[in-house]
């Protein structure tokens, strides 16, 4: 009964969207920002990859947002799972071998792919969030094939902040050397793709793939602990 | 002739169908499922397909990712970058909030012993 | 000249009163087949009573006796007796209304300050009863009021004396009747003796009473007796041009009532109160609507 | 961020979000300094933003402010609008999270309190940012960190209760910001824009007929924090399980920047007069549910939470009938409902403590053991149920004033039946005012009042209440640019785009 | 004297008491009968100054005005007198109970706030007042706990509904008029349909009835009046329940205007006609519930019901006799009124609270000047001539019999009979019959409370024998208002269609009495003995264990209760209930479980779809 009326509800709203659906153009152009972000991207920001020129200048505040969900949902995450953490460590069945070297080899590699990615944001596919995951991801093949290692709270906690602090103080710096602009793109933007191009968009990224990476290890850190 | 229109309709919005089924989808299940973990399931198919749909919104056909990496790339057929970021933004909100369902379900299941919401309903009137 | 009527009013209404007192038992035992005493008993009564000694419950025990006697006495300078009517312009009827709870009330408060359980019944008994007739009485009292378009019952009066008894014009007829039906329950006689009933309670408000306050009670009876019938004359049966014509009607408004006195017993207060609220207080709403009707 | 030069012609408005942002941030780094000074980080933060925000108000009045981030022109950048809406909400953010923030000095006790300070920091912060934004999706992404922190915060005692009400309130939320988001992407797909003034624009040259179904989604979006009547399930469990000092804010802020953003889809966004008459139901329709609800309960945060319920009902049926003094109603009892809740939560806070439980009749003798804290709960109430000299009484009359001024025979019903859920309220509320003070209590309890730093918020929440209700001046004038500014899509729109 | 210089010191003195109340209780208590008197003295200097108006502050962008006639004097003279008399009396008899710093703060609060409302020129600063009137009553009713929270919930909800109702007609004059300056809105409302007026003054007599008493909307009193402390009871019956007959002058009189008022409906169903109806109504009924009663103050809470009633059939009749018998007998009622619950409080001071008739009985040689005060006070209460009631009541009947309403004024008259009954009983049952052993050692009440009760008996009786002075004024108030002026004489009123001249009913009370009393003197003095010493026809009567009081009217009892219950209590009890159970229904939308919650918002994102698809706006 329940769900005939929710397939009818949402058969209904199904159908409204369908009203307003065919007016939304599909595959053809792109919108107005859309095309001018393409068209003066480069310009504007010395970025060869205009989604994170969009992710990190024209609409950088978002990104920062972005960054303070994470953080929200770390520290809340903390703070629900925090209440009652028990002190006594479990003794825990040492991972095989080849297992525990294997993971400490691909550790760094990992480590080294992520820094590539958030490095490499303006100028290939990837950025600060892609890079921090894989940096994430780093942490859970230690946790999982080395057990028991733990990344310390104290850095993690450490780099959560400094990586927001950039962001904001980056943002701050703009709007203290360029007048009224907040985040605005005061540094020089170079060559196109270049390395050392497109002012502080490198920088924010670099800052978001730390804070990432920490932030998600946290998070894990934190889930699976509890689960043990 | 109405089926060639509905054939036609199908393929020019394919990519909408798609998401929006996974939008109907994820709501279905949290309408219908009480398990909070299945509920958090359909929470994150709900997210899933919403991104898709935002993507889809920015798509243009035969395009190319909207990135410079040689100079000879017409810009005529890079797809939209606006949606490719909101969706950035959008998948990172997902997983905050799917971390934090999680984490206060396994804190639910410490207190309730089950994860039944029909039966967790203290709070309530 | 004021002066003369105020000393002559009340002492007309006491001597009729005291007459009509004496009367009462005189053609009461004719009518029982007794001889019964002379008509100047109460006199007799009266003047014994002053020499007589007497106990008192207090300070409020007298007053009430004073507070009642005077009242009734006030009451009787607002009444006109045929052309003698000493305060005619201080209030009219609705002040002979307030007047008429004063004797009531002021043996109410004598007697209460006594813890005579026969007193207590006696007063409970008055005042339900006055509620009782009170309901047609005001009706009635409203209609001649609203016919006539005056409160001063010296203004009713005179108009009667043009244009007709009250009694007999058609709008006020059922009025009329209704004051009939009511009028033993004002005089406090049978069947309505429920407040007295020397037989039951002794005598009710009045069983402290010795003396010199007997005599004050009975001087009070005596007068509220007059102004229940003279209230009946002056209203309905149109006063009188001179004292002799308005005794007369008294007389036989008097005489008539001693007859339903003599033939029927006692009610119980609760059957008083059920009767007086039931015929006489429709007749005179069906008499205050006609009124209401003729007015418009 | 000592640096004077932010300040030429007025402090940044940016600074009203970064500034507490930065310290939230921040926060972690502090506390390896020193625990203790941790929780006085949020009452700085606060001071500095009502200072700012203050100081920025006689400077919007005139013209708003347009903030464009990262230097470019809109509709190509995230712009803030700093118009007197928006600043207004933001001191109102500003005293509110000060005064609580003040509070929770001695109130949170337990815990880990370093989190709970980040939470409540980013929560008005994510409230200042919805405020102030310009862009459709900074709205959705803040409004993301509201909801997130208040999950959380709701969650923060960790006990059963507070578990449930946050599960719950997260599937809900998550729900909520799916359809937003959702709505927006229809929106851009539209429209190719999602700059608030530049869509305005559009829709007003397209007709806003075809936006209508992604106005719906983002309406039951926001509707969802904002408490319209149907999507409100969430709000008496998560009010009533969280410690009070979020309640306080969660009642006072959290779901009316959830109506101020609802208003603001509905009025600059969409501009659908014709469907206003719908959402003028709608608000009676929750009002009632809410004052109906609430009296029948006998805990006492739930109840206040109901009426919270009841308030946003008031709230949404000023702003939909759409007039300016309706408006400027709806603003002013917003106002009325932030300061009179605050201090009923903070109040009802420490009775609670005191007696150890959440049962109204629990707070009996509470007349005598906290005269202060009972005092505070009382001009709460009374401010509540619109009694002068209190500020509910001028907001409630310029409500009713300019639902009056409509003619049709409808509103007068309407009226009815919100004077209706008014006595409803004020029975509840005198109830719990009577149980305070006049109902028997135990023999043996003796004064014990709540600690100073608890009580001079309340105190001072008190004072705002009572001043403002004697002298609305205060606030009107800014109500009344405020006003204009929500009324008058023209005007925003050309602020923006020149 | 500006009045903005009086309400602050009325207002500024009710927090210095309460503040000074945590220093010392003496010089609160002095502070607060200070405050009380320089307010009568302020008030008084006022007196003739007429018409001056004063905006003393913008609410909202609308000017709050005061501002003085012959009405507002009138008014602020009696609430500001019987006030100050209050707190004298609240001196002993709240001596030593809990939280009286709140009671004193309360009380003037009251006070301050009824003059508020008495001097606005204006509908908002009207209704302003009005609720701070309304809460700090609620709050005083409540302060004695016990059942006393019960009343005072019951009061506040009703006195809600009402403001309520009059905010609505303030705010749809104001969205109307552009204005609420009493003054302008009277000349701007002669363009008002009289649709229009008849809502006007049907939104705003709810208010007013409620205040007043007026049936049905009376339920709230009895409770309230029973349960309030009795010093306040005396503020509560006198003057804060007759604002309500402050109100419906104003409304009518003021603002609608006389002409237009009286003619609003058509034939029987006038108005002004109803209402009187409905006064006559409030006359009757509670007259005779009062005669139930067996609780001292229930009983002059229900005849304060009744009496109430007078008062609006006075006003609604719309004759410049009715109009100032009404006004007058709102005086004289708040006179005897306060004296007689000054009484019982003086009672219940001595007895330590009792108040149930039944346990008490011949307090008349313990305290005979309270006894005193009571004859008189329920002297004026049943209007025997030469007391205050008397004149006022006068005026009503006379106007409603020559004006062709013979059924109100048999209404009116009924009342007044069915008065003497539970006026006899309030006296005999406390100061008459037997004295319970108990009470052998009460002692006379103090100083502070005799005095009060000794100035008020002192004017029953010099308005009720001098009525003309108090009539002056009001004369000059109805013909404010457009009546025609009476023919006012020191001694009552001169008029072709019966004359009150109460020197004369004085001097021939007077000599009769001593006539009386002479004939009394001429016998023997009589013999003083014992209150048992009596004839009791040969029974023996048990002593101290049968008190008559009990069942007093019995007989009357068993026919008229059945009728007589609280029908309209009851109903709204029930009513209340349905509520409730509504509100408890209601409460299970949110039934706990999130798929539902789920559900809803999906059906509302339905619905704004559907309303789309539907309607296509």
């Amino acid at each position: 009964m329940r769900s005939i009326i929710s397939i009818l509800l949402l058969a209904f709203i199904a159908w409204g969207i369908v009203t307003v659906i065919g007016e939304i153009p599909f595959g053809t152009e792109k919108s107005r920002v859309g095309g001018h972000y393409v068209d003066q991207g480069r310009e504007e920001t010395g970025a060869s990859n205009i989604v994170t020129s969009v992710v990190l200048n024209y609409r950088g505040f978002d990104t920062l947002g972005e960054v303070t969900v994470l953080f929200v949902a770390a520290i809340g995450l903390g703070a629900a799972l925090a209440t009652r953490r028990k002190k006594e460590k479990r003794e825990i069945e040492p991972a095989s071998l080849v297992l525990y070297t294997g993971c400490r080899f691909l550790f760094p590699l990992i480590l080294l792919f992520g820094g590539y990615i958030f490095i490499h944001g303006h100028l290939t596919p990837g950025g600060g969030f892609q890079g921090g995951a894989i940096v994430a991801s780093a942490f859970i093949l230690v946790y999982l094939g080395c057990r028991g290692r733990r990344i310390s709270e104290t850095v993690s906690k450490t780099i959560e902040s400094l990586g927001g602090l950039v962001f904001v103080v980056v943002g701050l710096v703009g709007l203290a050397v360029g007048g009224h602009y907040f985040l605005l793109n005061f540094l020089p933007k170079g060559e196109l793709n270049t390395l050392f191009s497109a002012g502080i968009i490198p920088i924010l990224y670099i800052a978001i793939g730390f804070k990432v990476g920490s932030e998600l290890a946290g998070v894990i850190d934190h889930l699976m602990e509890e689960s043990e | 002739m109405v089926f060639s229109q509905v054939i036609h309709f199908l393929q020019n919005h394919i990519y909408y169908i798609g998401a929006f089924g996974l939008i109907f989808i994820g709501l279905l299940i949290i309408l219908v499922k009480h398990n909070l973990i299945k509920v958090i399931i359909g929470l994150s198919i709900l997210e899933t397909g919403v991104n898709l749909f935002l993507i889809a919104v920015g798509y243009i056909s035969n395009g190319t990712a909207p990135i410079f990496s040689n100079p000879s790339v017409e810009t005529q057929r890079m797809v939209d970058p606006v949606p490719q970021a909101l969706v950035l933004t959008a998948i990172v909100i997902g997983v905050a909030v799917l971390a934090l369902a999680l984490s206060l379900a396994i804190r639910l299941y410490q207190h309730y012993g089950i994860l039944d919401l029909r039966q967790i309903r203290e709070q309530k009137w | 000249m004021q002066m003369i009527e105020m000393i002559l009013s009340p002492l007309l209404a006491l001597i009729i009163g005291i007459f009509f007192l004496g009367l009462s038992r005189k053609i009461m035992a004719r009518i029982q087949w007794r001889y019964g005493p002379p008509i100047t008993q109460p006199v007799i009564d009266v003047i014994r009573l002053f020499s007589q000694k007497s106990v008192s419950h207090g300070k409020l025990f007298n007053l009430g006796i004073i507070f009642s006697l005077a009242g009734s006495l006030v009451l009787v300078l607002f009444l006109p007796l045929a052309q003698i009517c000493p305060l005619s312009g201080s209030g009219g009827m609705l002040v002979i209304l307030y007047m008429m709870l004063l004797a009531p009330l002021g043996i109410a408060l004598s007697g209460g300050e006594s813890a005579n359980p026969n007193t207590s019944i006696g007063i409970s008994r008055k005042f339900i009863l006055a509620l009782g007739y009170e309901v047609p009485l005001l009706l009635i009292l409203l209609a001649l009021m609203t016919h006539y378009k005056t409160i001063s019952i010296v203004h009713i009066v005179s108009i009667q004396q043009n244009t007709g008894w009250a009694f007999v014009s058609l709008p006020l007829l059922l009025s009329g009747i209704a004051y009939v039906l009511i009028l033993p329950a004002i005089l406090g006689i049978r069947p309505f003796e429920v407040v007295q009933a020397s037989q039951e309670i002794s005598s009710g408000p009045m069983a402290e009473y010795g003396g010199p306050f007997l005599a004050l009670a009975t001087i009070q009876h005596a007068l509220s007796l007059f102004i229940g019938i003279a209230l009946f004359v002056n209203l309905f049966l149109g006063g009188a041009g001179n004292l002799l014509i308005f005794f007369l009607k008294m007389l036989v408004v008097f005489v008539l009532v001693l007859f339903v006195n003599a033939a029927l017993p006692r009610l119980r207060i609760e059957q008083a109160v059920k009767y007086l609220w039931r015929w006489p207080t429709l007749l005179a709403f069906i008499g205050m609507i006609i009124v209401l009707i003729v007015r418009r | 961020m000592d640096d004077a030069g932010l300040f030429s012609g007025g402090p940044n408005p940016i600074l009203l979000v970064v500034v507490p942002l930065g310290f939230a941030f921040a926060l972690p780094l502090i506390g390896f300094v020193s625990k203790k000074i941790l929780k006085y980080i949020p009452v700085g933060v606060f001071m500095f933003n009502l200072v700012v925000a203050l100081r920025l108000l006689p400077l919007v009045l005139k013209q708003p402010i347009l903030v464009e981030i990262g230097g470019f022109s809109p509709p190509f950048c995230i712009n803030l609008v700093a118009g007197p809406v928006g600043i207004l909400f933001s001191a109102l953010i500003a005293l509110a999270g000060l005064l609580v923030a003040v509070y929770t000095l001695v109130y949170i006790k337990e815990g880990p309190e370093e989190k709970y300070h980040i939470l409540y920091l980013l929560l008005l912060t994510a409230a200042t940012g919805v405020v102030l934004t310009g862009d459709i999706f900074n709205l959705f992404v803040f409004f993301e960190i509201l909801c997130i922190s208040s999950y959380t915060l709701v969650a923060y005692v960790g006990n059963r209760a507070g578990i449930e009400s946050s599960v719950k309130y997260l599937i809900q939320g998550a729900v909520g910001s799916s359809l937003l988001l959702i709505g927006i992407g229809l929106l851009y797909g539209l429209f190719g824009t999602l700059n608030m003034a530049d869509l305005a624009r559009q829709i007003v040259s397209v007709g806003s007929s075809s936006a209508f179904i992604p106005m719906a989604f983002m309406i039951t979006g926001l509707g969802i924090e904002a408490a319209i009547f149907p999507l409100n399930s969430w709000l008496p469990d998560a009010h009533s399980s969280a410690p009070s000092s979020v309640s306080a804010i969660l009642s006072g802020i959290a779901i009316e920047v959830g109506l101020y953003a609802v208003v603001r889809i509905l009025f600059t966004l969409f501009g659908l007069s014709s469907f206003f008459l719908f959402f003028v139901f709608l608000g009676v329709l929750t009002l009632l549910i809410g004052e109906m609800c609430a009296f029948s309960q006998n805990n006492i945060k739930r109840m206040l939470a109901y009426s919270s319920i009841g308030q946003i009902g008031l709230i949404l049926f000023a702003f939909a009938i759409a007039t300016a003094y309706a408006v400027t109603g709806g603003l002013f009892q917003m106002i009325s409902h932030t300061l009179g809740k605050g201090l009923l939560f903070l109040a009802a806070g420490y009775m609670i403590v005191r007696s150890g439980s959440m049962e109204i009749s629990s707070l009996k003798g509470m007349g005598k053991r906290m005269p202060l804290t009972a005092l505070a709960f009382t001009i709460g109430a009374f401010s509540l149920v619109g009694l002068p000299p209190f500020i509910g009484f001028p907001s409630k009359f310029l409500i009713i004033r300019s639902a009056l001024a409509e003619e049709a025979l409808i509103f007068n019903i309407l009226i009815g039946l919100i004077l209706l859920g008014t006595v409803i309220e004020g029975a509840y509320f005198f109830r719990v005012v009577q149980v305070i003070y006049f109902q028997k209590e135990n023999e043996h309890q003796k004064r014990h009042e709540a600690p100073v730093a608890a009580l001079i918020p309340m105190f001072l929440f008190m004072i705002a209440i009572v001043a403002i209700g004697i002298y609305p001046k205060l606030v009107t004038g800014i109500l009344d640019s405020a006003a204009s500014e929500l009324l008058d899509r023209v005007d925003y729109i050309r602020s923006v785009i020149q | 004297m500006s009045l903005e210089l009086l309400l602050i010191i009325a207002f500024g003195g009710a927090i210095v008491t309460y503040l000074l109340g945590k220093i010392s209780c003496r010089i609160r208590e002095g502070f607060a009968v200070l405050i009380s008197l320089s307010l009568v003295v302020m008030i008084a200097c006022l007196y003739g100054e007429n018409g001056t108006e004063s905006i003393y502050f913008h609410f909202l962008g609308l000017p709050l005005i005061m501002r003085t006639n012959m009405l507002s004097w009138f008014f602020a003279m009696a609430v500001s007198a019987l006030g100050a008399l209050s707190v004298i009396f609240s001196l002993n008899y709240m001596k030593n109970r809990e939280r009286t710093d709140f009671y004193y703060l309360m009380l003037l609060m009251v006070n301050a706030s009824m003059l508020g409302i008495i001097f606005s020129g204006d509908l908002i600063s009207f209704f302003i007042f009005w609720e701070m009137m309304s809460w700090s009553t609620f709050l005083l009713i409540s302060y004695n706990r016990g059942p006393a929270v019960a009343a005072g919930l019951k009061y506040i909800i009703m006195s809600i509904i009402g403001s309520m109702a009059m905010l609505v007609g303030v705010l749809s004059l104001y969205a109307t008029y552009e204005t609420l300056n009493m003054a302008t809105l009277a000349e701007l409302i002669g363009s008002a349909s009289s649709g229009y007026l008849l809502f006007l003054l049907i939104i705003f007599s709810i208010a007013f009835a409620i205040k007043n008493a007026l049936m049905p909307l009376h339920t709230w009193l009895p409770a309230a009046y029973a349960e309030a402390p009795t010093p306040f009871n005396g503020v509560l019956s006198g003057m804060l329940t007759r604002m309500g007959m402050y109100g419906f002058l104003l409304i009518m009189y003021v603002i609608v205007g006389a002409t237009r008022a009286l003619n609003l409906g058509s034939g029987l169903f006038k108005f002004h006609y109803i209402l009187a109806w409905l006064g006559a109504i409030t006359i009757v009924i509670p007259t005779f519930i009062a005669i139930l009663q067996d609780d001292a103050k229930k009983l002059l809470a229900w005849s304060a019901v009744g009496q109430g009633g007078y008062m609006i059939v006075g006003i609604a009749v719309g004759t410049n006799l009715g109009l100032s018998g009404g006004i007058f007998h709102t005086l004289n009622h708040a006179i005897y009124i306060v004296l007689l619950f000054m009484c019982v409080g003086a009672i219940q001071y001595r007895t330590g609270g009792e108040r149930d008739l039944n346990s008490l009985g011949g307090f008349i040689k313990k305290m005979p000047f309270t006894f005193i005060g009571t004859l008189l006070g329920i002297s004026g209460l049943v209007g025997i001539p030469l007391t205050n009631g008397f004149v006022s009541k006068w005026l009503i009947y006379k106007t409603l019999i020559l004006e062709g309403y013979p059924f109100l004024a048999f209404a009116a008259l009924i009342g007044t009979w069915g008065c003497i009954l539970y006026c006899y009983k309030f006296i005999h049952h406390i100061f008459l019959g037997q004295l319970p052993g108990k009470y052998q050692n009460v002692q006379k009440a103090p100083f502070s409370m005799l005095l009060p009760m000794i100035i008020l008996s002192f004017a029953i009786l010099f308005f009720g024998i001098l009525p003309g002075i108090p009539l002056k004024i009001i004369d000059t108030i109805g013909t404010s208002f457009g009546f025609k002026s009476m023919n006012v004489t020191i001694w009552g009123i001169a008029s072709e269609t019966g004359t009150l001249n109460t020197i004369n009913i004085f001097a021939a009370v007077l000599i009769v009495s001593i006539i009386a009393w002479l004939m009394l003197k001429i016998g023997p003095k009589a013999v003083s003995v014992a209150q048992e010493d009596t004839y009791a026809a040969g029974a023996a009567i048990p002593k101290d264990k049968y008190h008559y009081t009990v069942d007093f009217y019995n007989p009357l009892y068993r026919m008229i209760t059945p009728y007589l219950k609280d029908f309209i209590d009851a109903f709204y009890m029930k009513f209340a209930h349905w509520i409730q159970s509504l509100c408890n229904g209601t409460r299970r939308v949110y039934t706990g479980y999130v798929g539902n919650y789920v559900m809803y918002i999906v059906l509302f994102l339905a619905l704004l779809i559907f309303i789309r698809l539907k309607w296509s706006l």
